[in-house]
């Protein structure tokens, strides 16, 4: 048993802290989280030279991590700092291309941006109610449908694509610009497209994929848990300073006990959600690893929400505000839960391992 | 114990019924279906149809021109205005300022400032907040100082809802530094723009603006501007603090809410079936709905001690209290209902209505988000928890 | 709109809690509530004299009561004072009697006690999984099965059974003499008895009796929630006095800010409990009375076992004895929910109000 | 990092479990199974069995006798001994005193007292709190004066747990009234009987006896009982609050909790179909099972961060608070799950097997009620709460 990060872990994981604390300061992260394109090029050039999606990349396939706990490593920094680059969707390509055994050297050098696109409006997070499919076109296929919110395909240069073939889900390759990209600003920061397909030529990668997704999504679930302990801690923290530092009736508000309790309970829950991240990473992808990640996803919902809710409500007006970065923690926080698979959904899947 | 309305009461509730039938657009409907931010026009031309029919000070007895309503009417006319999705009224001018002047104005005062309350020319905002005092009112450091016919006021004022809107507004001030905190407080009404007042908007969370900063440097303000006497405004802010109480649960707003909600649920699939069929978040709307259901109760039981004593008691907090937590809970699964459809920052969708429009509920992240302040803002529900801590459980 | 008690029920709540506090003092209630019988025959008798089991029923059936509100004023004065005599098996009887037309100036007299077995260990909450059934025996019926948890059953004169006639719930009644009855004391006061029937002669009362049934349970329901609310506001009366004499640390721990709040809530479930007990109490016969009931029992479920968790928490280990008033209260707020459908069944119910 | 046990961790846990397997009478399992108050045979059985192991002072290095475990060994130990339904240890003697005087008795007192508690022989009792005093120490009353080589002692304690089952008692008093009240305690050890010392039970709100009140009229007790230096008590009792803190979220306890819930809600029956698939319930045993699987992590976390600086930390009072709540979750789903079937006083059913035995689950609600305690008693939930944050948030 050891609890401590590797040498390896730990130097990654403090490089990309510095990075984001030198190159990304918070001003920056607002124009990047708010204003389209909502990635800054140079920026990720240098995250890529730095070897962040490197990190998220098995040896074997031309990175020099790819297990949860490279995983973690990373999305709990970004968290921390609240970074919008979009990684999660290189993790999600990265999981797929892995299991398909192709070449990921553009992923890992930054070159080549990826999407992928799962969710649909009325599937958001089961494969089983998946609308789209694929028809045989020839030599390829051809895809039709829409895919909702799939996470960076504002800047993609390829698009994978899950659909159905012959009733089974399976993985497909697009080229964006052969498809209807609507692209937003997320709430939270960071930019989504909703992707509509009508006849657009795909190459296969994957038939009978539904493993191959599972381990897409649960290694997403992985990281979007990583993102947000990283988060809930930079925003206790901030929560803490504000409790110390803001008077009320003479003295400071972090003397009220009615808070000081309250934050003991957003303590409890942060140190729990760590735990169960944890558990998740190391059980990845051995035979519990869609429960644990699925375990996982639903504690960070709970306490996500509470820490989001609660450090709004402690800081009183000031929580409400743009200015306050607080704020921001609060908004992503509430919003992961809207990421691959809620808190009930995935508390249905636990429910599910009850069955006889 | 009898729960139903007298047969004058839901006379009235069918007067106004019909009035906001035959009289609310369906453009502002709308509007505030929508869930976006309601401009000035929006909010200006509610208030003239009010004022139009007499409507707007709800508050105020016939002698200054209001409807002269008991406060079940009040509560019925709040309630059906919310059901039929009209906006709020603005507050400060026409359930704020206009009772203090009745109750703590001269004749000059009410004469010139009344009707154009009512008739909606003038729109109030209120300075109560400063950025060290938020709930804390006492502490508040905004100084007016006399200078021969006028006060020369210098310092901060925070939270002013809509005061980007307002052409006035009343503050607290500090008109003397000695003695109890409390003692030495002012009321005094200001005109936008004044030399020396500047307005700031406050963005808020999710992106919207609906607060200001209110700076304030040597800004003279005549002394008839005063309200009530000198260093005795904490006695007008207290009268304001238990005046207007009725519509404090927002019964109404999380009426709408939840039946937003249900008709969410029946429209989003899940699984191959309606949301709704969901257990875990039909349980969750049932858990919301029960408790609106009490407190819809709760809420006549308070106003019926209202009406009996003449005025409502610290134990309406708890209104206060369980109101926010509904109505942020209802939002809560208004947002969670989506899905991925929460995801867009509204207004970044540039291909209108493609993505999003049938479901109409592009806001509802936001409207979540906006929504936490209404367990800071108005007194805190920390705030509130003392208060009745105070009151009701004599600690 | 009028909260204010009628006169005459204004009349009935005083007596009943004036014959309480003086006739039914602490002492007497522990001994009758955790000795068998579980009843006091005199006290009973007194009681019957004061026309308490009247109120339940209404003036054609020769007592003069029998609506919501008289249910509930007569519940809240015996939760107040946490009084353990089977008025419940009383109430549940006349509402089946009254729907049958019979004869109930035995049981307003008190001369006559009933007992209702409608539960079944495997089919706690619902009539349809009842397995219990009757059988056509030359002029009348036998039943066979087991209904559990019948509530006053160890003293009663009459007991009426619901049991599957030809598919569909009937109502029967039986002389106890003629079934196997074993009683016991509850853990929260007051007796009841599993009954036994093994080709038990039985009186038909009602077939097809799904309706009536329904009508006896919301009105059980209602004054559970009724007793609960007399209870909640005893409990809570009992920890407001404990906080403002209980020194801690040199001060009163009524002072201590966490805790402050957390009876603040209290206070504010409390008060939701009463007004969906209100609720309920006025819906008991018009069209939604099986939802307004449903609707408070979940309510009151959730207020009472925090009121019962708090008040004992916050008493520290005065709250944990036998001896202190208190944790009695916490017992039986914690127990109501074991009878006639527990928080998730009512909650089922009005979920199921939203199938389309 | 690596969640895994090292080798020599795992075999060590395959021998605890061969012991179990070999030595832990079926009796006794059943006993602690059943959820009834173990009687004193029962405990002292298990004592002895353990005392002849050499695994009854699971802290002891081996220089006293003890098995000298690492602090996973010891939380091994305890999960795999809670798992089996072993009953837990009595903790005055073995887990308490025995460090105490490891480390701050004298030779004699180390020689005369640690040997019979190994064995078994001897059986302590606790008393801290008083009634004035529960989990505030500093202000206690009982008050020890020195007589010649006697010291006599006045004054009441509280809530000593299974003190009807001692026959010896270690005790905070006063010993001077000068001063900070902290300072002028002094920790002193008696026998049980002693003239003028009377245990008396106290009545638990399920039923049961378990915590006694304890009242000291004169009690003469020789000065060679006591521990440490006069006035220095209160650094024992802090010693002891920051010494054993492995087992304080109850892991084993309650993953032994969870497999009987589970195993409940797949025999009870609601609507035709067992309860655990009944959505709303299995969706409780999903959240709190998820809290446990966290929970397991938490705990070995901190104690790899004790292991690593020598002694556990202030943040073990989240592994009490989280671990309470998930005990009594558990607690609260086993009693929901019998529904009617909850409702017998535990022993007034007098056809035994008849009823309830099939389902063996008798004192699920006399359970549910008297794990309230665990919240409580050991330093409240409250007091955990003040300590995390004095320590960890400097306020």
């Amino acid at each position: 048993m050891n609890f401590d990060m590797t040498e390896d872990r730990q130097m990654l994981s403090e490089t990309l802290s510095r990075f984001l604390a030198d190159r990304y300061d918070w001003e920056t992260r607002n124009r990047v989280a708010y204003t389209a394109p909502y990635t800054d090029a140079g920026r990720w050039s240098e995250l890529a030279g730095l070897g962040i999606p490197g990190a998220l990349v098995p040896e074997e396939q031309g990175g020099f991590g790819g297990t949860g706990f490279d995983i973690s490593v990373v999305f709990e920094a970004l968290g921390r700092a609240l970074c919008p680059e979009p990684f999660l969707p290189t993790l999600l390509a990265s999981r797929a291309l892995e299991a398909v055994g192709k070449d990921q050297t553009g992923l890992v050098d930054g070159s080549i941006r990826y999407a992928v696109g799962i969710s649909e409006i009325d599937a958001p997070y089961d494969l089983a109610g998946m609308a789209t499919c694929a028809r045989a076109n020839g030599a390829g296929f051809s895809l039709s449908g829409r895919k909702t919110a799939v996470y960076g395909a504002q800047v993609a240069d390829r698009i994978l694509i899950a659909a159905l073939l012959d009733g089974k889900p399976a993985v497909f390759e697009i080229d964006p610009r052969a498809a209807g990209i609507t692209p937003y600003g997320m709430i939270d920061g960071g930019g989504a497209a909703e992707v509509l397909l009508d006849g657009t030529p795909a190459v296969l990668l994957a038939r009978d994929a539904g493993a191959l997704l599972n381990s897409v999504i649960r290694a997403g679930r992985l990281a979007l848990c990583a993102e947000a302990v990283g988060a809930m801690q930079f925003a206790y923290e901030l929560l803490l300073d504000y409790l110390k530092t803001r008077r009320q009736f003479g003295v400071a508000i972090g003397s009220f006990q009615a808070l000081q309790h309250r934050t003991v309970d957003l303590l409890t829950e942060i140190e729990q959600a760590r735990s169960i991240t944890i558990a998740a990473a190391d059980a990845l992808d051995g035979p519990d690893g869609d429960l644990k990640a699925a375990m996982a996803k639903n504690l960070i919902g709970r306490a996500a929400r509470l820490v989001a809710e609660e450090t709004i409500q402690m800081s009183g007006g000031i929580g409400m505000t743009w200015e306050y970065a607080g704020s921001h923690y609060s908004k992503r926080l509430v919003m992961i839960d809207h990421q691959l698979g809620d808190t009930d959904d995935c508390l249905e899947e636990v429910m599910q391992s009850y069955a006889a | 114990m009898d729960l139903r309305f007298t047969q004058q009461e839901l006379a009235f509730q069918q007067e106004v019924r019909d009035f906001l039938n035959a009289s609310l657009p369906e453009h502002i409907c709308a509007a505030v279906r929508s869930g976006a931010e309601l401009p000035r026009t929006v909010l200006q031309e509610w208030h003239e149809i009010l004022g139009r029919k007499g409507w707007l000070g709800t508050t105020w007895p016939k002698e200054y021109g209001g409807p002269g309503w008991t406060p079940v009417e009040r509560y019925l006319f709040d309630v059906e205005c919310n059901r039929a999705c009209a906006p709020r009224i603005v507050p400060f001018g026409p359930s704020m300022l206009g009772p203090v002047i009745q109750n703590f104005g001269t004749r000059e005062q009410k004469d010139s400032i009344l009707p154009r309350i009512l008739s909606g020319e003038d729109w109030w905002a209120q300075g109560y907040s400063e950025p060290g005092a938020g709930s804390d009112l006492a502490s508040l450091k905004t100084r007016a100082e006399r200078d021969g016919d006028h006060y020369v006021v210098n310092g901060q004022k925070t939270w002013t809802t809509l005061g980007q809107h307002a052409n006035k507004i009343f503050c607290l001030v500090r008109t003397k530094k000695e003695g109890k905190p409390q003692e030495g407080i002012s009321f005094l009404m200001m005109d936008i723009p004044s030399q020396g007042l500047e307005v700031r908007p406050i963005r808020l969370i999710e992106g919207g603006y609906e607060v200001n900063e209110v700076f304030l440097d040597n800004v003279r303000v005549p002394v008839s501007n005063l309200v009530g006497e000198e260093n005795k405004g904490w006695t007008i802010a207290k009268f304001l603090l238990s005046h207007e109480r009725t519509n404090i649960a927002g019964v109404g707003i999380s009426m709408q809410a939840l039946e937003e909600v249900k008709s969410l649920a029946r429209r989003m699939i899940r699984k191959g079936k309606p949301l709704i069929e969901d257990p875990l978040f039909a349980a969750r709307i049932a858990r919301v709905e029960i408790d609106l259901e009490a407190m819809k109760i709760t809420n006549l039981r308070m106003l019926y001690q209202a009406q009996k004593q003449g005025h409502p008691g610290p134990e309406t907090s708890i209104l206060k209290i369980k109101g926010t937590q509904v109505n942020q809970e209802l939002r809560d699964l208004a947002r969670r209902a989506l899905g991925p459809v929460a995801a867009p920052f509204p207004g970044t969708i540039t291909e209108a209505n493609l993505m999003f429009g049938p479901l109409n509920s592009e806001a509802n992240a936001a409207t979540y988000f906006n929504n936490r302040k209404t367990s800071i803002f108005g007194g805190s529900n920390e705030i509130q928890r003392n208060i009745l801590t105070k009151a009701m459980l004599g600690l």
